[in-house]
C-alpha cells in the first residue's frame, strides 16, 4: 500500500473558460494496438491556436505513433480526430485516403528527425519546397520560385543555396529545408518529430531558435515530440507526458518541470536535472 | 471600492515525493484579498515557503486545496482549477512573474527581448523599440549593449534586461520574487520607481523582498508565513 | 549504307537470317533426337524456363536456335501460348511422387531415407581429353542395391508439422478452374503465392542463381538449409469427364524446400519447383521465396524486383531491343540539349557584359 | 467405332492471326476497358509472340487482335516504313492475317508505329497502335509498380511536375525529350510512348483512336477519339516542340516537319523527313505520279 496515492490524471482542469482560446486540434479516445502491444490507450489531446504542445516520453511510450496519427499517416483502432480548418467538420480518420492526403498536404506540416523521411535528398532544396506547392495545385514556375524562396528565407535558410540538394547540406540546414517545406502552405498545424535530435548542441539551439521565432511571429500552432526534456522546456507552452500508450500527466511547461505530480514524471524530470 | 483583483481562500500546498513515499507540507489555510494598486509583502524566515506561495499563485506549482479567484475581464476565474490554456492566456495578458533569473534566448538582442511583450500586445515595431530603449536606459543598461545578445551578459546586466522586459507592459497583477537581488544601487532605484509608477496605474503586486526597507513606502499589507502553520495577514 | 536501307530492309532481313542458319546446317529429326538423348539436363532447363513439358519440342527449339538458350525458350513459349488449355491436372502429392533423388541437409537421416539418385555431386570433374583421341566413355553399369529404396516417400515437412516445428497451415481447397495461371494473367504486385511460385518456376536459371546466391552470401537475412530436395517423376493425373482419374503420362519435376534457422519458434520454409531436373534453380528460387517476407524495402530481394528481373524472355528481349534504331528519341534529346547550351552561353555572355569595366 | 482423328479438327500450324482465341478475347476486353478509362494503364497477360520482347510485342498483340483480311496495315519504326524491324513486323502481320500492306498513311486502316505519329492527319476510321517500351510515366520517380498504381489512384503527380521544375532550375528549360508525360482527359497522366514532343499535340482531340501497348511490361492504355491530351507544362513556361519548323528536307524539299539529322563528312549535317511514307509520296508526286497526299497536322511548321 502506497503512502501517497499517485494522482489519477484526468484532472478537472481541462475545460477552458476564457472564450478566446480556441482548439485547433482535438483528439478523443485514441486507442491502438500493434498485435498484442497496446500502443495507445484512450488518449485525449487538445491543442489550442498558437501554442506549442510538447509531448515527452521514452521510446515505446506511443508519442511518435500519436504524432503519425496527427499527420494522418496512420489510423487508430478507435478514436476521433478533428482539426479546426475550413471544410473539415467530420472525424478525419473517417475520411478516405485521398481526402486525408489532400488535407495533410494543405493543412499539416511535419519535420522529421530523419531528413530522409521528409526530403528528396537529391532534388534541389527549393524543389523540395516546390513539391509541397505543386501538391496544392501551384502551376506557375515563377510562383514556385518566389514562394519557395520565401519559405526557405522564413526558415533562415541561406537562399543563395536554395538549389543545392539536401544531400550536400549539413544536418541543421536539412532541418531548415524540412521546415520550409512544412510551412510553405502556412499549415494550421506544424508537427515536429524530434526535430533537433542528433544535431550538435549549438546547431540544435539555432534550429530551436528559428522555430521559436516562427511561433512568435506567425503564431503557428505546433506539436513537438521529443525525448529531450531540454528541448521541450525551451519550446513548449504546455507538456503532455506519455508512458506505455497513456497520458500520465499534462500541464503548463513550468509546472511539469517544477512541480511534477505523477511518479513517472517526477522520475523523468529528476533524472534529467 | 472596486472588486478585488485577487481573492485567495484557504489555499494549501504540499509536495508528494513519490520515490521517497514522502509528503512535504508547504502551507495551508492561506487567504487574503488584494485590490487594484495594493502591494502585499510576503514575510517569513528562510525556507518557510514564500517563493512557494508565489509559484502556487502563478500555477507553476499545483495548488492542493482552496481557491485563487482572479478578476479576469471575462469574469472571476479560479486559478487553482483553471484550465492550463486559460492560465497561459492570463499570464500573457494579466499576470506577470519577475524573478532574478533570466531565460535568455540565443541570437535575440536585448532590445528585442524587452520589446517583445509590447509587440505581442500589438504595438508597432518602431514604437515598441522606442519604449524598450526607454526602459533599458532607465535600468542603466549601456546603449552599446542594446543590440547585443544577453546570453553573453553578466548576471547583473541580465537581471536588468529581465526586469525591463517584465515591467515594460503594465499588467494587472505582478508577482515579484526577490527582484532586487544582485542589482546595483542605480538599477534598484529604477526598479522601485517603476513599481511605484505601476502601483499608481493600479497594478496589484505580491512580493518577496530580502530588504524590506527598499520598498517600505509601497507596502499596503504584509503576510507572514510561519513554519507548518497558517499564515497571518496584517494590515 | 545505314541500316534503314531504303527498300533494302526486307532483303537484308532475309539474308541475315540465312547467314545465321547456314552455320547451323541441315536440321532434321535425327539431330533433334540426338540432342534430346545427349543433352537431357539442358532440355530440362529449357522446359522449365519455357514452362512447357515437351522434351522433343525442347530439343527441336535447341536445334533451331543452335543452342542459344534465350532464343530456344522464346521459341517454345511462343509455341506454347497458342496451344489450348485442355484440362487442369490433379494436384501432386509428395507421397505419390516417383522419387529418384531425395536429400535433406537438415537431418542426418530422415523418414524414408536419404536417396542420392543420379548426380555428379561427388564426381571428380576431370575433362576426359582422351575421348578426343578416340577413346570411348562407356558408363559403368549401375549395381542394384539388395534393398531397393522405396519409390515413394513421405514429405519431411509433414513430420516437422507433426512435431510442431513447421506451421501447418490450413489446407485451402480451390476449384481447379480457379487456380491462377500466370501464362494467362498479368503478374501484379503484391503477387499471390500461386503467381509467385509459377513465376519462379519459369524464371531464368542464371538470374535466380545470381540473386539467390546474393541472399546466401549475406545480402539477405535468411541463410538457407536444404530441408528437402527431390528429383522426381510425377504422374500427370487427369480427371475424365466420367469421373475416372487416369495418368496422361509422367513428367520430370524438381522441387526444393529450404529452411531458415532464423525462425524464433518455428522453422520458416521457402519453396520452389519447376518442370525438369534443375537443382541450382530450385535451391536459389526457394531461398528467394524464403527470404522475401524479411526483404528490405527497395532491395533486390523483394518479390517485385526478383520476379520482374528473372523473366528470361522479357529480360533477354529488352537487352536485344537496344540494337533497334532510337534516332527519333536521340534527335529530340539533341534539340533540348542544343537549346539549353545556347541559353547557358547567352546567360554567360550577358553576365560578362554586366561586369564592370576595369 | 470412330478414330480419334475423325473426332477432331485437322491440326493447324497456327491460329488465324497467330494468337489463339482466348488471348484475343482477353485483349478485346482489356482494350474496351482502356478506351472506357482514357489514359489508365490496364494490365493484360501479354502472351509470347514469335518476336523478342522489346521489339514491339505489345503493339503486335493489339494489331493481331484487331486485324482481319480486309485490313490495310502500315508499320513504321522511327517514322520509317522500311526500317528492318518495321518490315519484319509488317510481313508477319500480312502473313498471319491476309491483310494488305501499305506505306501510305491515308490508305491504312491500322497503323502500328514505334516512336512516331505520321504527319498526315488521321481519320475516324483509322487506328494508331503505338509500341510502348515503358508504360509507367511515374517510373523515374517511383520504381515500385504497386506504389505507382497508388499514386495514379490518388492522381498524385507532384513528383512528375517536380522533374520539370528541376530541369528548369538546372538548365533554364524543360529537358524532357520524348515520352513527355501528358494528362489524358484531365485524369490520368500517361507516357505517350517515346514519340517526340512534336507528335504529342497530334493526340489531343484527335479524330482517330490511339492504342498504346507495352508487351514486356504487360500494360495497355488508350486515347479515344476527341479526348484531351495535355502535356504537363507550367502555366508561365509554354510547352515547346522540337525546333524543326525551319528545317528543310534534303530529299523532298519540304519544310516544317519533324526531321532526321544526318551527319555529313564535312562536319555539318543535312536533314530528311522523319516520316518516310510522306517523303516518298512527295517525291513521287514531284516525279509526275498521281499521288494523293493528305492534310497535315502541322502547316508551315505550326500545329494547326
Amino acid at each position: 500500500m502506497s503512502l501517497i496515492e499517485a494522482p489519477s490524471f484526468k484532472r478537472d482542469l481541462d475545460a477552458p473558460k476564457l472564450n478566446r482560446t480556441q482548439p485547433i486540434l482535438t483528439m478523443h479516445g485514441i486507442s491502438h494496438r500493434f498485435g498484442d502491444v497496446r500502443a495507445l490507450q484512450d488518449v485525449d489531446v487538445t491543442v489550442y491556436a498558437g501554442e506549442v504542445l510538447g509531448i515527452v516520453g521514452e521510446s515505446g511510450s506511443g508519442k511518435s505513433t500519436l504524432l503519425r496519427m496527427m499527420n494522418l499517416e496512420e489510423k487508430p483502432d478507435q478514436g476521433d480526430y478533428r482539426l479546426a480548418i475550413p471544410g473539415a467538420t467530420a472525424n478525419l480518420f473517417a475520411l478516405d485516403r485521398f481526402a486525408r492526403r489532400m488535407l495533410r498536404a494543405r493543412h499539416i506540416g511535419i519535420v522529421y528527425q530523419n531528413p530522409h523521411l521528409g526530403l528528396l535528398m537529391r532534388n534541389s532544396s527549393s524543389g523540395n519546397v516546390a513539391e509541397r506547392l505543386l501538391i496544392s495545385g501551384e502551376r506557375r514556375f515563377s510562383a514556385l520560385r518566389s514562394r519557395g524562396r520565401q519559405a526557405l528565407d522564413a526558415s533562415e535558410f541561406p537562399t543563395e543555396r536554395m538549389d543545392a540538394p539536401p544531400i550536400e547540406l549539413s544536418g541543421g540546414m536539412q532541418q531548415r529545408v524540412q521546415l520550409a517545406k512544412a510551412i510553405a502552405l502556412e499549415p494550421a498545424l506544424l508537427l515536429l518529430d524530434e526535430p533537433t535530435t542528433g544535431l550538435d548542441v549549438s546547431v540544435q539551439a539555432l534550429v530551436l531558435d528559428t522555430l521559436k521565432r516562427l511561433q512568435r511571429e506567425r503564431a503557428i500552432t505546433m506539436v513537438l515530440v521529443s525525448h529531450d526534456l531540454g528541448v521541450i522546456r525551451t519550446m513548449a507552452d504546455r507538456v503532455m507526458v506519455m508512458r506505455k500508450g497513456r497520458v500520465v500527466e499534462e500541464g503548463l511547461a513550468d509546472q511539469i518541470f517544477q512541480d511534477p505530480q505523477h511518479p513517472y514524471t517526477q522520475s523523468l524530470v529528476h533524472a534529467k536535472l | 471600492m472596486s472588486d478585488p483583483v485577487l481573492e485567495v481562500e484557504n489555499l494549501a500546498k504540499h509536495f508528494d515525493i513519490h520515490h521517497l513515499q514522502q509528503r512535504v507540507f508547504a502551507f495551508s489555510g492561506v487567504g487574503f484579498r488584494l485590490f487594484p494598486g495594493q502591494f502585499l509583502l510576503l514575510r517569513g524566515s528562510n525556507g518557510v515557503g514564500k517563493s512557494t506561495l508565489l509559484r502556487t499563485l502563478y500555477r507553476s506549482y499545483v495548488p492542493k486545496g482552496g481557491h485563487i479567484w482572479f478578476d479576469a475581464a471575462e469574469g472571476r476565474i479560479d486559478l487553482a482549477t483553471a484550465a492550463d490554456v486559460d492560465v497561459a492566456a492570463l499570464r500573457r495578458r494579466d499576470i506577470g512573474f519577475v524573478t532574478q533569473f533570466l531565460i535568455a534566448r540565443p541570437r535575440v538582442a536585448a532590445e528585442e527581448l524587452v520589446a517583445e511583450p509590447l509587440r505581442l500586445a500589438g504595438w508597432p515595431k518602431a514604437q515598441a523599440l522606442d519604449e524598450a530603449h526607454r526602459w533599458l536606459d532607465e535600468f542603466g543598461v549601456k546603449r552599446e549593449l542594446w543590440r547585443a545578445y544577453p546570453t553573453t551578459f553578466s548576471g547583473g546586466e541580465q537581471q536588468k534586461i529581465n526586469l525591463a522586459r517584465a515591467l515594460v507592459l503594465p499588467q494587472r497583477l505582478l508577482l515579484l520574487d526577490e527582484p532586487t537581488a544582485s542589482l546595483d544601487a542605480g538599477a534598484r532605484r529604477a526598479l522601485i520607481r517603476r513599481l511605484g509608477a505601476l502601483k499608481l496605474q493600479g497594478v496589484a503586486m505580491i512580493g518577496v523582498f530580502h530588504h524590506k526597507e527598499d520598498i517600505a513606502e509601497l507596502i499596503d499589507m504584509e503576510l507572514t508565513l510561519t513554519v507548518k502553520e497558517m499564515a497571518d495577514v496584517a494590515e | 549504307m545505314s541500316y534503314v536501307a531504303a527498300r533494302g530492309g526486307e532483303q537484308a532481313i532475309e539474308q541475315s537470317e540465312r547467314l545465321y542458319r547456314e552455320r547451323l546446317g541441315t536440321i532434321d529429326a535425327t539431330r533433334v533426337d540426338a540432342i534430346a538423348r545427349s543433352l537431357p539436363w539442358l532440355v530440362d532447363r529449357i522446359m522449365g524456363e519455357a514452362s512447357l513439358y515437351a522434351p522433343r519440342l525442347a530439343a527441336l527449339a535447341l536445334a533451331q536456335s543452335g543452342g542459344d538458350l534465350y532464343e530456344a525458350v522464346l521459341l517454345l513459349r511462343a509455341w506454347r501460348t497458342t496451344q489450348p488449355r485442355l484440362a487442369v491436372a490433379e494436384p501432386l502429392r509428395q507421397d505419390k511422387l516417383f522419387t529418384h533423388r531425395r536429400i535433406s541437409a537438415a537431418f542426418k537421416d530422415i523418414p524414408g531415407g536419404q536417396i542420392l539418385g543420379p548426380t555428379l555431386d561427388y564426381s571428380h570433374r576431370i575433362l576426359r581429353t582422351d575421348i578426343l583421341d578416340g577413346a570411348g566413355l562407356e558408363p559403368e553399369p549401375v549395381e542394384m542395391s539388395p534393398e531397393p529404396a522405396p519409390p515413394h516417400q513421405p514429405s519431411l515437412a509433414s513430420w516437422q508439422k507433426a512435431q510442431g516445428l513447421v506451421v501447418d497451415f490450413e489446407r485451402q481447397d480451390v476449384p481447379k478452374q480457379d487456380i491462377p495461371d500466370l501464362t494467362r494473367e498479368p503478374l501484379l504486385f503484391p503477387a499471390g503465392r500461386a503467381h509467385r511460385l509459377q513465376s519462379l518456376a519459369r524464371a531464368d536459371t542464371g538470374g535466380l542463381m545470381a540473386l539467390g546466391y546474393a541472399v546466401m552470401r549475406g545480402y539477405g537475412p535468411s541463410h538457407p538449409t536444404v530441408n528437402e530436395l527431390r528429383l522426381v517423376e510425377a504422374d500427370v493425373e487427369i480427371s475424365h469427364p466420367r469421373g475416372t482419374v487416369f495418368s496422361a503420362g509422367r513428367v520430370r519435376v524438381s522441387q526444393a524446400e529450404v529452411a531458415s534457422k532464423a525462425g524464433a519458434e518455428t522453422i520458416d520454409l521457402g519453396f520452389c519447383a519447376t518442370l525438369g531436373w534443375n537443382e541450382v534453380k530450385i535451391i536459389a528460387g526457394g531461398t528467394l521465396d524464403l527470404n522475401e517476407p524479411h526483404a528490405t524495402k527497395g532491395s533486390p530481394f523483394e518479390e517485385e524486383f526478383f520476379l520482374s528481373h528473372t523473366e528470361p524472355v522479357e529480360g533477354a528481349g529488352f537487352c536485344q531491343h537496344f540494337k533497334l534504331p532510337h534516332y527519333v528519341t536521340f534527335q529530340s534529346t539533341l534539340d533540348a540539349m542544343r537549346d539549353a547550351r545556347r541559353k547557358q552561353a547567352e546567360m554567360a555572355s550577358q553576365a560578362a557584359a554586366e561586369e564592370p569595366a576595369e | 467405332m470412330k478414330k480419334l482423328s475423325q473426332l477432331t479438327l485437322p491440326s493447324q500450324l497456327m491460329s488465324y492471326g497467330f494468337l489463339d482465341p482466348s488471348a484475343k478475347r482477353e485483349l478485346r476486353r482489356k482494350l474496351l476497358k482502356a478506351i472506357a478509362i482514357p489514359g489508365c494503364q490496364i494490365p493484360y497477360a501479354s502472351r509470347e509472340v514469335p518476336m523478342a520482347r522489346g521489339w514491339g510485342t505489345g503493339g503486335l498483340q493489339v494489331t493481331l487482335t484487331l486485324l482481319n483480311s480486309s485490313s490495310v496495315v502500315k508499320v513504321i519504326d522511327q517514322g520509317a516504313d522500311d526500317g528492318v524491324n518495321a518490315a519484319s513486323i509488317r510481313r508477319f502481320l500480312a502473313k498471319v492475317s491476309g491483310a494488305r500492306e501499305t506505306t501510305d498513311t491515308c490508305k491504312a486502316t491500322i497503323i502500328q508505329s514505334r516512336h512516331r505519329v505520321p504527319e498526315e492527319i488521321m481519320r475516324e476510321d483509322q487506328i494508331l497502335v503505338l509500341q510502348v517500351p515503358e508504360p509507367e510515366p511515374l517510373r523515374p520517380v517511383e520504381h515500385h509498380i504497386s506504389a505507382a498504381r497508388q499514386m495514379h489512384a490518388d492522381a498524385n503527380y507532384a513528383r512528375l511536375w517536380l522533374i520539370l521544375y528541376e530541369q528548369m532550375v538546372r538548365t533554364g528549360r524543360i529537358m524532357q525529350a520524348t515520352e513527355y508525360p501528358s494528362l489524358v482527359n484531365g485524369r490520368y497522366v500517361m507516357s505517350p510512348s517515346p514519340i517526340p514532343r512534336w507528335d504529342v499535340p497530334k493526340l489531343h482531340m484527335a479524330r482517330h483512336l490511339t492504342l498504346l501497348s507495352a508487351g514486356r511490361e504487360k500494360r495497355l492504355y488508350a486515347v479515344p477519339p476527341f479526348t484531351r491530351v495535355e502535356p504537363l507544362a507550367f502555366s508561365d513556361v509554354p510547352y515547346r516542340v522540337e525546333d524543326h519548323a525551319h528545317l528543310t528536307c534534303s530529299r523532298s524539299g519540304l519544310k516544317g516537319f519533324f526531321m532526321n539529322e544526318i551527319p555529313k563528312d564535312d562536319g555539318g549535317s543535312h536533314f530528311e523527313l522523319s516520316d518516310s511514307g510522306f517523303c516518298e509520296k512527295t517525291l513521287r508526286r514531284a516525279a509526275g505520279e498521281d499521288v494523293s497526299i493528305g492534310a497535315t497536322w502541322y502547316r508551315n511548321g505550326v500545329m494547326s
